[in-house]
């Protein structure tokens, strides 16, 4: 193995355990915080990258006259634009209690530059393409959900009882039940569900997640996995 | 030199089991000792937990050594996994890209970890077919890693002028920005393959129902359980949980990262065990609270888990 | 025969439209004549009612708002009346967010709730916000042990160590009570993970999360969550008990849950048909009839 | 012209149509108004002690609407909201003025044009008008996509892309790179220019700040035409700190947590409200417990993978899956409710906020 596939194949291992370790050793309790903020500041940099690999794919795009060169255009300008009016802040006051510091603001100010590309371009836009999902999760109930096998009989028996016992719907239909067999009603069918068979479904998946993630941790910590670095050769 | 590595972390990890065995009773001992508060270098009380996973580090090494002896574990087989050589061939054949998406998340998510090493096969793979990856990513250091783990895969394969790095692009952190890219991507380009390798959230969906649409052969992987319902519903294959944590073994085929495998297996059946056995022993002591016996062996239990 | 024959060739656009109409025309119906459905609270929601209204009044109270307005359709109606119930039991409020985008949905409810309704409490001694801190359970972590490090600064960007109502605080297990409204990473599980289960039983939390993430919040209620409210219909059913509670007649934005939960019903029934429908389907396909 | 062009231009027509017809009609359509605020502030010598890093500068009243409630910051001395008090007060430095708009309900413009129609207190706020129109504009494009990719749909998607590209790497310039990196390496400055009151950083935050951005220049050094390789360092260090710290937390808090949660007595006896026992009540608990101690068992031999599913354990695992089936269907149910819950807030903000056709939060009325 190259020197140059190993020193980082090292530097996961000892960075690796000695978080381990400061899970149990008191005197390096704090590190796994500072990491954190650490990641942080990296990823913050690292932005860099991503904006160059944006601004390469776009204008090349455009330079080629690709299909819809046009929009990588509209890309281009609007991410400027966004990060000029952000990192300058402009048109930002400074906060009420530090009016002599000149960047003590807000970026977000609802009657900034900024503040309104976020409320009238990012929120809308953001959250409608959120909302597109309640129209795919009614064609894939309609297309997805067919009773083929025992298993997606139970699957959509129990989407069938949560979604009747979630609202007004399952109270109309099973609230005349009696009380003796108030059991059956489908607000309360869905509650048993949810206490019962999702319970025991979730409990054994995050067991086994934990398990799974254990295991790739220590396949890295171990040396045992290296294709994260790079597919092929370990071993 | 790992093997190296492994067999000196068993030797170390020897000595260690030497001083607290993974045996309840043992635990529980230690677990006592962490009852007197005293400013210590070690942190007593998390000494279950410290037992637990030096346990299955253990267990992780012992595998993989008797897997290199030459006694490589059978494993079950995913169908998940099986397809991902279908997919592949198939998008060579129709001359259509494959298209993986590793996660919204950064590299400070395991399971994005996991995802690039997924890629990373499915890019070895590709190159040796000769198709095309792209890999839209929604963080900057994902890319980095994402291009990394695609060209030595592409070296690997043998085939290093496959590697096209402005293919693996960085589009937009916002969710719902980069969902909005890959959707539009997915109507447009028609990919002939998707894999959604890594961590999800809501987005998941968007992908999924696109991908049917244009009827692309869809494999998914996440240990998201929110999302593993729609993925189970809108794609052909899904790895569940624990089985994408083990999909990259299982595709490597290598001996030793089967070796893990197993050691997870031993380490699930420990679990069941203490769970059987806990359960009961509660369950007598409820029945019959004069039964001093198992209270006590409930509460050993419980404390071997930390609690 | 026919008709199935055309629903089984029908392009899922159809779908979308049914869709969007069964939860357009019920907005717009309630919106005319603003009727609602009545709630029946499940045990879930009643106990994160209980869990604020057992605390003595001028309790510290932690309020994490982990999301951001991309989910606030669902979640908003939750903070909104959890903020409400704090602030009618005379609660001390402290708002932090995890989320870069939470510090403004809690100063948003703020404003909404307590200087619109509750005028004379004072920030910086009934209520304070102390915004959004980057890190993740890193923030979480360095508040196990000292809270002030990791919220030094309100949002006004005062130092939180000089503010009155949090002299007291040394970690954040000094709050009796934690309430998080979460999104999604990191949100309530992560609290529970790094908080709740270190703070050895002196810290209770209750938690809201969107309806993706009820079905996982459930295994850790009643153990580690002290309540949980799921989805809109869980946002629904505590804000009808904190209205009742409180008495008087709701002005509407104490009731926005319980609008949502219209198109709710309609957009379920739709699903359900549409299951129904896609068996009938799937059967007289199996049968032959439609061939 | 083909079908779907067509499509378009018909539902294009009708939906100007209306548009044109609701807006003449009643209040009219999406308007926002904003209310001024002068804001004036002076700057006076502190209280002894507060007088830390920040300069305390007082709100200040001159002349109508002024911003009279006194800011609370310990850091600031309280002088009487009285024109001139700041000019005797010692050490008295010039104001800083500026006007701010804040958004406020329409009916507060209508009830002020209907007292004094001449006021310029509350107005039309022509940028934030043209944002809603916008905002509207981009919801309908972006549904529009559920018809067919159209220009619309890429319009939205480009700006999308654009526009929250640039906002995180503001955000993660303002609120991780500043308080953080420069917070710790060049505090003098940052007290200066954006946060008076940064409270100083220990020295391991100091050092892990060097060590990160050493790193974080690494990463960059990708861009450089020689030596990229060296940024393979950073990304190593990350994955393995990331897998030390993850393996910690998840045996802690999932592992070992719910396995602890799965021991409990299976037999339950519930006490009845009148005393003794609620037998009833009791039976179903304990069968529930039963239930979910079944399939917790079963699900996990699902996951084993060393073990071919066949005769017991093939058996067993089934059991797993269909405890797996059911969960993702109550997943699933859970799931649409948030769903719709979302599409309901944007049908509100088409008809609330822009059509002015309902009213649910009297606004306007």
């Amino acid at each position: 193995m190259t020197l140059r596939r190993m020193i980082p194949m090292w530097i996961a291992v000892i960075g690796g355990f000695v978080m381990l370790l400061s899970a149990f050793v008191r005197p390096i309790e704090g590190i796994g915080e500072n990491f954190a903020d650490a990641f942080n500041v990296i990823a913050a940099i690292a932005v860099a990258l991503g904006a160059g690999s944006l601004l390469k794919v776009n204008l090349s795009k455009i330079s080629r006259r690709e299909a819809g060169w046009g929009f990588a255009g509209v890309i281009l300008i609007t991410f400027a634009i966004t990060l000029i009016v952000g990192l300058l802040k402009i048109g930002v006051h400074p906060s009420h209690d530090f009016p002599a510091a000149l960047f003590s603001g807000k970026q977000e100010t609802a009657d900034s530059p900024f503040g309104w590309l976020y409320e009238y371009a990012m929120v809308p836009l953001t959250s409608t393409m959120f909302a597109l999902l309640a129209f795919y999760v009614a064609s894939a109930a309609f297309r997805a959900f067919r009773a083929k096998n025992v298993e997606a009989v139970l699957l959509l028996v129990t989407a069938f009882i949560v979604l009747l016992g979630r609202t007004f719907a399952g109270v109309v239909l099973t609230g005349w039940l009696p009380d003796w067999a108030s059991g059956l009603r489908f607000e309360n069918l869905s509650v048993y569900v949810m206490q019962v068979f999702n319970t025991a479904g979730n409990r054994a998946i995050i067991i086994g997640i934990a398990l799974g993630v254990a295991a790739t941790s220590l396949r890295i910590l171990l040396g045992v996995d290296r294709s994260w670095m790079g597919g092929g050769d370990s071993a | 030199m790992v093997l190296g590595a492994c067999i000196g972390f068993a030797k170390a990890a020897a000595g260690q089991v030497a001083q607290h065995p993974a045996q309840p009773a043992a635990i529980s001992q230690t677990a006592l000792q962490a009852a007197q508060p005293a400013p210590t270098l070690l942190k007593e009380s998390r000494l279950p937990l410290f037992t637990w996973i030096l346990g299955i580090a253990i267990a992780t090494t012992i595998f993989v050594a008797r897997a290199r002896g030459g006694k490589p574990p059978t494993i079950r087989r995913i169908a998940a996994l099986e397809a991902v050589d279908e997919a592949v061939g198939r998008a060579t054949e129709m001359g259509r890209p494959i298209l993986f998406i590793p996660g919204i998340q950064d590299m400070d998510n395991i399971q994005t970890v996991a995802g690039i090493t997924m890629l990373g096969r499915v890019a070895k793979t590709a190159a040796e077919y000769d198709a095309v990856i792209e890999a839209p990513t929604s963080r900057s250091l994902v890319m980095e890693a994402a291009r990394d783990a695609v060209q030595a895969s592409c070296l690997a394969a043998g085939r290093p002028d496959a590697f096209q790095p402005d293919r693996i692009n960085y589009i937009t952190d916002e969710q719902f920005g980069y969902a909005a890219y890959v959707g539009g991507k997915m109507m447009r380009e028609k990919p002939a393959a998707c894999f959604y390798m890594g961590c999800f959230f809501a987005e998941s969906l968007i992908f999924a129902e696109n991908g049917n649409a244009i009827g692309a052969i869809q494999i998914a992987g996440t240990a998201e359980s929110s999302q593993l319902p729609f993925f189970v519903a809108a794609c052909d294959y899904t790895l569940i949980g624990e089985e994408f944590f083990a999909a990259s073994a299982y595709l490597s085929g290598e001996p030793d990262q089967l070796g893990t495998l197993q050691a997870q297996d031993a380490t699930k059946l420990a679990i069941l065990m203490f769970i059987v056995a806990g359960t009961l022993a509660a369950t007598i002591a409820a029945v019959m609270p004069s039964a001093d016996f198992f209270a006590k062996t409930s509460a050993f239990l419980q404390r071997a888990m930390g609690n | 025969m026919n008709l199935l024959k055309v629903l089984d060739a029908i392009d899922r656009r159809w779908v979308f439209l049914w869709m969007g109409l069964a939860v357009a025309v019920p907005i717009l119906w309630i919106g005319l004549t603003g009727r609602t459905f009545p709630e029946t609270p499940t045990p879930a929601a009643r106990a994160v009612y209980e869990a604020i209204d057992s605390l003595p009044t001028g309790s510290l109270v932690l309020f994490a708002f982990d999301y951001d307005p991309a989910s606030s359709g669902e979640l908003q109606p939750m903070s909104t009346s959890l903020l409400r119930q704090c602030a009618a039991k005379g609660h001390r409020i402290v708002c932090i967010a995890l989320w870069p985008l939470g510090g403004n949905l809690a100063q948003e409810t703020i404003t909404n709730v307590i200087r619109e309704d509750y005028p004379n409490m004072r920030e910086g001694v009934d209520f304070v916000n102390l915004g959004y801190q980057a890190g993740n359970e890193g923030v979480m972590k360095v508040a196990l042990t000292d809270f002030i490090k990791a919220f030094p600064v309100d949002s006004r960007g005062q130092a939180a160590s000089k503010i009155e109502m949090l002299r007291g605080v040394k970690r954040v297990s000094d709050f009796p009570l934690l309430i998080n409204v979460s999104a999604g990473y990191p949100g309530n599980k992560e609290w529970i993970q790094y908080v709740i289960t270190s703070s050895e039983g002196k810290m209770k939390m209750v938690a809201g999360c969107t309806g993706v993430q009820a079905p996982q919040m459930y295994p850790y209620y009643p153990a580690q969550l002290a309540g949980l409210l799921g989805a809109i219909k869980g946002a629904a059913e505590y804000e009808s008990l904190v209205n009742q509670s409180i008495g008087g007649i709701a002005p509407p934005k104490y009731l926005e849950a319980q609008r949502r939960m219209a198109p709710q019903l309609f957009g379920h029934l739709l699903m359900v048909l549409l299951i129904i429908v896609g068996n009938i389907i799937f059967f007289a396909n199996k049968r032959g009839d439609l061939r | 012209m083909n079908r779907q062009r067509i499509t378009w231009l018909v539902i294009g027509l009708i939906f100007v149509a209306m548009l044109v017809a609701r807006a003449t009609t009643g209040q009219g359509i999406g308007r926002v108004y904003v209310k001024r605020e002068q804001i004036a502030l002076a700057q006076v010598a502190l209280a002894g002690a507060a007088a830390t890093s920040a300069q305390a500068v007082q709100p200040l009243p001159v002349g109508a609407g002024v911003k009279s409630e006194i800011s609370n910051s310990a850091n600031n001395a309280f002088i009487p909201a009285d024109n001139q008090a700041w000019e005797s007060v010692p050490l008295a430095k010039a104001t800083r003025a500026w006007v701010e708009w804040n958004q406020v309900p329409p009916k507060e413009y209508f009830v002020a044009q209907a007292t004094d129609p001449t006021q310029t207190q509350i107005v039309l706020s022509w940028p934030r008008t043209i944002g809603l129109w916008l905002a509207a504009f981009f919801t309908l494009a972006i549904f529009s996509f559920l018809y067919a990719d159209n220009i619309f749909y890429k319009f939205a998607e480009a700006t999308v892309i654009g526009v929250s590209a640039g906002y995180w790497m503001v955000i993660g310039f303002w609120d991780t790179l500043i308080p953080k990196l420069f917070g710790a390496l060049t505090p003098e400055y940052v007290m200066q220019l954006v946060q008076p009151t940064l409270q100083p950083t220990p020295m391991s935050q100091k050092i892990s700040m060097w060590f990160a951005l050493i790193l974080g220049v690494m990463m960059l050094w990708r861009l450089a035409p020689r030596g990229g390789w060296i940024a393979a360092w950073p990304l190593a260090f990350i994955v393995g700190v990331t897998a030390g710290l993850k393996i910690v937390s998840h045996v802690e808090s999932d592992l070992m947590a719910q396995t602890v949660a799965s021991m409990k007595p299976v037999v339950q006896l519930v006490p009845a409200v009148a005393g003794g026992t609620d037998w009833y009540a009791s039976i179903w608990a304990t069968l529930a417990n039963a239930l979910v101690l079944v399939g917790v068992i079963c699900t996990l031999v699902y996951f084993l993978f060393s073990v071919q599913h066949k005769g017991v354990v093939g058996a067993t695992a089934r059991v797993g899956v269909w405890y797996l089936m059911i969960t993702f269907g109550a997943a699933f149910g859970f799931t649409v409710m948030g769903r719709i819950a979302l599409l309901a807030a944007r049908f509100e903000f088409l008809f609330d906020d822009w059509l002015w056709l309902i009213d649910p939060n009297h606004l306007r009325s």
